[in-house]
């Protein structure tokens, strides 16, 4: 009977679980869980702060999941190390686990810049867990000021999550733009103009050069007094416990497409690693959840001693606030081309380079886009398909006879 | 397992599938009130080739479906081969809609994801679109 | 008015007996007289009536035409035409004893003749054929005259009665036959007529019949074609005909006529060995017209046998029974009691099977 | 000069949902949706009052009704007539209609009733018992014949074998869809029956159900070649027809397109125009020429048909068939459908096909003859009962045409001549070919003459018969009502009560 241990207890691990009990129903499986709740999605914090969830929904898999999968949950530790000669590792708690298999799904954690007089401020907190969120939440009432640092993805949906909790809210970021990691100028100019028009401000451009207790004073010389402050600047990922046995690491644990380290049996899966871009053709972090569930999925089968690849990873978003979308997906290589139509209340742009479509940005219209999505991923010719339609509206009825026949008439 | 499939060949591109499903899914049992001066979110679509060609889109209800894998929520699930989506746990992402390739998992008009469920969970006991379509062009089998 | 026979057609329902000796023992008519008594009830009194095989030795190569008249006016017209076409060889009355119980007779006489071998050449026929187109012309044409049996040594013997009254009537007890067919008849239709009665006739065949049969007018309209007139409009008439064309005229073997008129269904046919299947195959396809359909029992006698045949889904009763060279026949087995009370093998044909009873070859 | 339209579209909006159904399924462009006003409107001078859009409508939001707008009233010059000769004063041309002859002249079978047993005869159960439909359609032999050692020679004349009197007639592909043939090939090969080609030859697709086909041999020979004679079950030969007694077709040059014009063997987009009479047949004897070549090009394996029109001589004209080597007669009624004549013609010349067929049945029998061919009669047979009546009255199989386009969704608009059929059976338009699939117009023509065979059955079974052939021609199991002698003389019946 193999034993099969998992660092960590998000998506990534969920995924590698049914992975690994998709090929072997016998074998044992350890899950190393820091946090002390069952798996959840981080991104759901921001939607628990709107209450369109709550802690029992946040739950990614049915309360049932870990015994379902005869998997054995260690909530409350961490691991500290991985000795590859022995295959164990070992726990804060003096313990040692041993594996056949293991797979590192530490994900990542906030990066917080050093910043003058961070510590003076008393009420601040990072936007990551159920925990984070919870204490936030606590901390702010319908009359703090809330100082967000950073406009990206967490910054941004823990204002929406907060809009309506407290008095006002300021997003500050360094970047010119909001959402500077997936959006362009024009697409994120619209996105900021509608977040300012649900009563967000921002302060962009420039961050906080130093906190003197309840404000803190910009690079731009501006002074945000503020009650609460949540540092969203980004993330990094987790990558320690490999780099120390020895894996190669770079931003991110270094994994092939069927997640292996450099590490013998060991597997890395989620925001914790770096892989293939195959819409840049570059190996990057991309910290997103579909991606970490088809890693750890992938990890799980592999482990088990299936044979999957996970081959065609992309970047990829769906984000909205308040009401306006965006999807974005892939990426904008040197050299490509754009296509874009737009209008008061959305955006279109699709980036094609090589005969291949390699990435969008869409505002506004999230019809059926998943089937832009698979272009880029499926690396599709445009050649091949009747692009011109394609670019007014997302169409199978564009992707040619054969392509229909095999999607819409058989199993797939 | 059974699964609708289209039969372009008999597609007539009369829509009434989509008005079908909407209705169906609307929960009212007059299909005026239901769907009078209403926009629909039917979740199958007509599309119609440049040849004139029309065909429905529903759920291929996929061996390995990337909208399960990608739902952050947990709220998307394959139950005996239907994939079914719990409203209850959707938070209104639409990740599913950026990673269905088939296009088929839409936006209900309230920012909530909704998909074909092969009217499982509705009254109409077997899928609307095929039992209301009226060249046999949709058909719920097999293969 | 109640219409007179010939003028409608004339469903009825009845009774049929028949015994025959595969040896060729000629027996006297008490007995098969006898075997209508406990079927009385299946009669209402407007008919009865007896054919005879084997009756008149003596003038076995003459056709025995037993002829009804009205008056003697009828009679001399007929026998004007008979002698166009035939010689007179014997011409007398059938004796007969008077009773209460059988009342209006007409004039009942038998007529011996022989056809003319001039004519028969003239109009390039057989004899047979013209004793058939004599006897139609008569029964059709001539008022007043009706031919009731026109065989070689045989007759029948009938009137408006019960037919065990006919039966004495007659003097049956003084004939002797080797094979005897009876009939007691229940007309829905008709006031009763000498020459409704049964058997009903055609050369040496004779038939009994007790049913309704369905598909009468299909029957009646294409056998027509062929010469043939049902001036009477009974079942028994057309069944004769058909009878008549297809053993005769068209040549077939008795089982054949009895695939032709009482057809195995489809789904046994196509069940059938390939042989088999094409000929029963080709005979539902040749002759579609001459399937008899709805309830009918019937007694076909002819010279040297008979053959009694049900409908297909046998909807009439019709019981065999066999004791010796003895075969019985009849619609209720107290009748074959009677005729044969130790009788042990007793059976009931199924519906469109024909049992056939020959004679010895010789014997008769 | 204007009219108020025939119809109008009833649009109750407080159903509409504004689908636009309708809208794309009206070949004729009835209506249409205002995106100013965001509601349908119509223009009924177009509507042929075919149902389309009633029958797809999803929430009975439509009907069609007749318009009642007329001119003062006059019983001689009704409507129609007055604005015929408004249509003819206008254009000069020969009215054109299609479908049978909707004006209210006799129909026979509705005056003729049928008999069932009661006590003196049972009745039959055909849930219980055996009740059988099967039909040889062919000349029958004068004589049997034996082999050598006896046993009957079972071979015949060539013969056609029906699980039920029943066959689709001669509707040519062209006339109607590639759909609509598929649907009767289909539906003729799953019933044991037979379709008919009608004149415009045999789609090469279809050749596979040579075995349940009739090959039609027409005026124009549009189509044929030896392939297409050895192709089927059975040669047509199209005299005349119930519709349009005395003229030939007219395919318009806008429907011979593709696989028309090539299974026609005339170019694309010329006009099929078959002439009146065969030119190579002006008399019997020419007919009896015809026959015998069809013969010998089949090797004598494929029966022949001869197809007439009923008119007044019918009787004398099957006569001469009958005598002509043809194994079978098939008698059109002048209430037969047709996808195009002129109006005058289709609504005056020609008789009604029971007499056709009662004075036939008599004559043949009369002359001694009816063996020689089977008698097969169209012309509006409508219902199962029509059929037990055609029957009994001695048919011995009918054909329909109507009867077979209403089960494949005709609505009798009568419009066929138009080629904008919505039912996609009479056109080549391959938008509205499309709207007929052949899975459901074949399901549902065998579904028809699944009940027909039910409803023939218990007819059957009411009158204490158990198998077709004694139904032909067994006229007393027909009664009159409200006949004439002389009708009731010539349909060979007696009246009710009689």
């Amino acid at each position: 009977m193999k034993k099969y241990v998992i660092i960590g207890n998000g998506t990534a691990a969920a995924g590698c679980i049914e992975g690994i009990r998709s090929t072997d129903a016998e074998g044992s499986i350890t899950v190393i869980s820091a946090e002390k709740y069952p798996v959840y999605c981080r991104p759901l914090i921001s939607y628990y702060l709107e209450k369109k969830t709550d802690l029992k929904r946040m739950n990614y898999r049915a309360d049932s999941f870990y015994t379902d999968n005869h998997a054995d949950v260690r909530y409350g530790v961490s691991a500290l190390a991985i000795n590859t000669d022995e295959k164990e590792i070992s726990l804060d708690n003096g313990e040692t686990v041993p594996y056949d298999a293991l797979c590192v799904c530490t994900g990542s954690a906030p990066f917080i810049p050093p910043m003058q007089g961070l510590d003076t401020v008393q009420n601040k907190f990072p936007f990551m867990t159920i925990d984070d969120t919870l204490a936030l939440e606590k901390a702010v009432t319908p009359e703090s000021r809330v100082l967000i640092i950073g406009a990206g993805l967490i910054g941004l949906k823990c204002a929406e999550g907060l809009h309506g909790r407290a008095q006002q809210i300021t997003v500050c970021d360094l970047a010119p733009r909001v959402l500077s990691s997936i959006l362009d100028d024009k697409c994120a100019a619209m996105m900021q103009k509608h977040l300012e028009a649900n009563g967000i401000r921002f302060l962009l451009g420039t961050s906080a050069k130093e906190f003197i207790g309840n404000s803190a004073v910009m690079q731009s010389g501006e002074t945000v007094e503020f009650d609460v402050l949540v540092l969203a600047v980004g993330v990094r990922a987790n990558t320690a416990i490999v780099r120390n046995a020895g894996g190669n690491v770079s931003r991110g644990i270094l994994v092939d497409d069927v997640c292996r380290t450099s590490l013998p049996d060991v597997y890395a899966a989620g925001d914790c690693t770096e892989y293939h871009d195959i819409s840049s053709n570059s190996v990057k972090v991309m910290a997103l959840m579909p991606n970490a569930y088809m890693q750890g999925r992938t990890a799980g089968i592999n482990m088990a001693g299936g044979a999957v690849l996970f081959d065609n990873a992309i970047p990829m978003n769906s984000i909205g606030f308040f009401g306006l979308h965006c999807h974005t997906a892939g990426s904008q290589p040197e050299g490509c081309e754009m296509y874009e139509e737009s209008d008061d209340s959305h955006i279109k742009r699709l980036f094609v380079k090589d005969d291949r479509l390699t990435g969008f940005m869409l505002l506004g219209h999230m019809h059926r886009t998943g089937i832009y999505t698979a272009l880029i991923r499926n690396r599709t010719p445009l050649s091949e398909v009747d692009f011109a339609r394609l670019k007014i509206e997302p169409q199978l009825a564009a992707m040619g006879e054969a392509y229909r026949n095999k999607v819409l008439k058989g199993v797939v | 397992m059974k699964r609708i499939y289209v039969k372009e060949q008999w597609c007539l591109g009369c829509r009434l599938c989509e008005y079908n499903c909407a209705f169906a899914n609307s929960g009212m049992t007059d299909m005026a009130k239901a769907l009078r001066g209403k926009q629909i979110y039917p979740r199958i679509q007509v599309e119609t080739e440049a040849n004139g060609v029309t065909f429905a889109v529903s759920c291929r209800h996929c061996n390995d479906p990337i909208c399960v894998k990608s739902c952050i929520a947990g709220a998307l699930s394959k139950k005996d081969g239907v994939i079914e989506i719990d409203h209850e746990k959707c938070v209104g992402c639409l990740t599913c809609v950026l990673v269905c390739p088939y296009g088929a998992v839409i936006e209900d008009g309230s920012g909530v994801a909704q998909k074909c469920e092969l009217c499982m969970k509705n009254s109409c006991g077997a899928p609307a679109c095929v039992k209301g379509c009226p060249n046999n062009a949709i058909v719920y089998e097999e293969r | 008015m109640i219409p007179l026979e010939g003028q409608v057609r004339i469903p009825s329902g009845c009774a049929v007996s028949a015994m025959i000796s595969r040896d060729g023992r000629r027996m006297n008519g008490e007995s098969v007289i006898q075997s209508m008594v406990p079927m009385h009830d299946r009669s209402n009194g407007l008919g009865g009536g007896f054919a005879a095989y084997g009756i008149y030795p003596e003038y076995k190569d003459f056709y025995a035409l037993h002829i009804f008249f009205n008056d003697r006016q009828c009679r001399s017209e007929c026998m004007t035409l008979l002698r166009e076409y035939f010689e007179i060889v014997q011409d007398e009355h059938i004796k007969v004893r008077k009773i209460p119980q059988i009342t209006d007779e007409p004039i009942i006489r038998r007529v011996f003749v022989s056809p003319m071998q001039s004519v028969l050449r003239h109009l390039q026929i057989d004899e047979k054929e013209l004793v058939v187109r004599v006897v139609n012309r008569i029964n059709a044409e001539l008022d007043g005259s009706y031919v009731f049996s026109c065989g070689k040594n045989m007759g029948a013997f009938k009137a408006v009665g019960f037919p065990e009254d006919v039966g004495r009537y007659y003097r049956l007890e003084e004939y002797e036959a080797y094979c005897w067919t009876a009939h007691g008849r229940y007309p829905t239709n008709t006031p009763g007529w000498w020459g409704g009665a049964h058997p009903f006739c055609m050369l040496d065949y004779s038939i009994v019949h007790n049913g309704e049969i369905s598909s009468y007018d299909a029957n009646r309209r294409f056998i027509e074609m062929y010469g043939y007139k049902c001036t009477l409009q009974t079942d028994t008439e057309v069944i004769a005909y058909i009878a008549d064309y297809l053993l005769r005229r068209q040549g077939l073997t008795l089982e054949e006529t009895a695939a032709v008129i009482a057809a195995p269904f489809w789904s046994t046919i196509d069940k059938m060995p390939e042989a088999e299947k094409q000929i029963y195959t080709y005979l539902r396809n040749a002759f579609p017209s001459m399937l008899v359909t709805g309830p009918f029992s019937i007694i076909l006698g002819f010279e040297g046998g008979l053959m009694a045949l049900n409908d297909r889904l046998k909807l009439r009763s019709m019981v065999v029974g066999e004791q010796g060279d003895m075969v019985y026949i009849a619609s209720e087995e107290a009748a074959i009691r009677v005729m044969a009370p130790d009788i042990q093998n007793i059976w009931s044909p199924a519906g469109g099977e024909p049992v056939i009873v020959r004679v010895k070859e010789g014997a008769f | 000069m204007n009219f108020y339209p025939e119809f109008e579209v009833v649009r109750n909006d407080s159903r509409c949902i504004r689908c636009q159904v309708c809208e794309r399924q009206c070949a004729n462009e009835v209506h249409w949706y205002d995106e100013d006003g965001k509601f349908m409107l119509a223009d009924e001078s177009k509507c042929v009052n075919c149902q389309r859009c009633v029958t797809l409508c999803p929430t009975r939001a439509l009907k069609i009704v007749k318009s009642d707008c007329r001119l003062r009233e006059n019983a001689n010059y009704s409507d129609q007539t007055i604005k015929e000769v408004y249509r003819q004063a206008e254009t000069g041309g020969v009215l054109l209609s299609s479908m049978g002859n909707p004006n209210p002249l006799p129909v026979y079978w509705d005056k003729i009733l049928i008999n069932a047993s009661q006590v003196t005869n049972p009745p039959i159960d055909p849930l219980r018992e055996p009740m059988e439909t099967r039909v040889f359609l062919g000349k029958k032999p004068e004589r049997i014949t034996r082999n050598p050692d006896g046993i009957l020679d079972t071979k015949l004349a060539p013969q056609l074998t029906l699980s039920m009197p029943v066959m689709f007639s001669a509707m040519s592909y062209g006339s109607i869809s590639y759909n609509a043939h598929a649907s009767l090939a289909r539906a003729a090969e799953a019933l044991g029956i037979y379709y008919n080609t009608g004149e415009g030859g045999l789609h090469e697709d279809f050749y596979q159900y040579g075995k349940n086909t009739i090959v039609q041999v027409a005026s124009g020979r549009f189509g044929v070649h030896k392939d297409y004679l050895e192709a089927g079950a059975a040669i047509e030969i199209k005299m005349g027809q119930g519709a349009k007694p005395g003229i030939g077709g007219h395919l318009p040059g806008t429907k011979a397109v593709g696989d028309v014009s090539k299974t026609r063997m005339i170019p694309e987009g010329s006009d099929a125009i078959s002439p009146a009479p065969h030119h190579d047949i002006y008399s019997i004897e020419d007919l009896r020429q015809l026959v015998f070549s069809l013969k010998e090009a089949t090797e004598y394996r494929l029966p022949v048909i001869v197809k007439v029109a009923a008119v007044h001589n019918i009787a004398a004209i099957a006569s001469g068939i009958a005598r002509s080597g043809a194994d079978i007669i098939a008698i059109d009624g002048f209430r037969g459908g047709t996808g195009a004549a002129p109006t005058r013609i289709r609504d005056n010349v020609g008789i009604p096909i029971e007499l056709a067929l009662a004075a036939v049945d008599k004559r043949l029998r009369d002359e001694g003859i009816r063996n020689n061919v089977s008698i097969v009669c169209g012309g509006s047979v409508r219902s199962a009962a029509d059929v037990v009546k055609a029957i009994a009255l001695g048919a011995d199989a009918c054909y329909i045409a109507t009867a077979a386009c209403l089960a494949m969704g005709c609505h009798l608009c009568r419009s066929c001549h138009t080629g904008k059929c919505n039912w996609g059976i009479a056109t080549q338009r391959p938008d509205l070919v499309k709207r007929l699939n052949p899975d459901i117009g074949s399901q549902r023509l065998i579904n028809l003459m699944d009940a027909w065979r039910h409803e023939i059955k218990e007819l059957m079974g009411g009158m204490g018969i158990n198998s077709i052939e004694a139904l032909r021609g067994n006229r007393l199991m027909l009664r009159g009502v409200g006949l004439t002698e002389k009708e009731l003389e010539i349909l060979g019946i007696s009246h009710a009560g009689e």
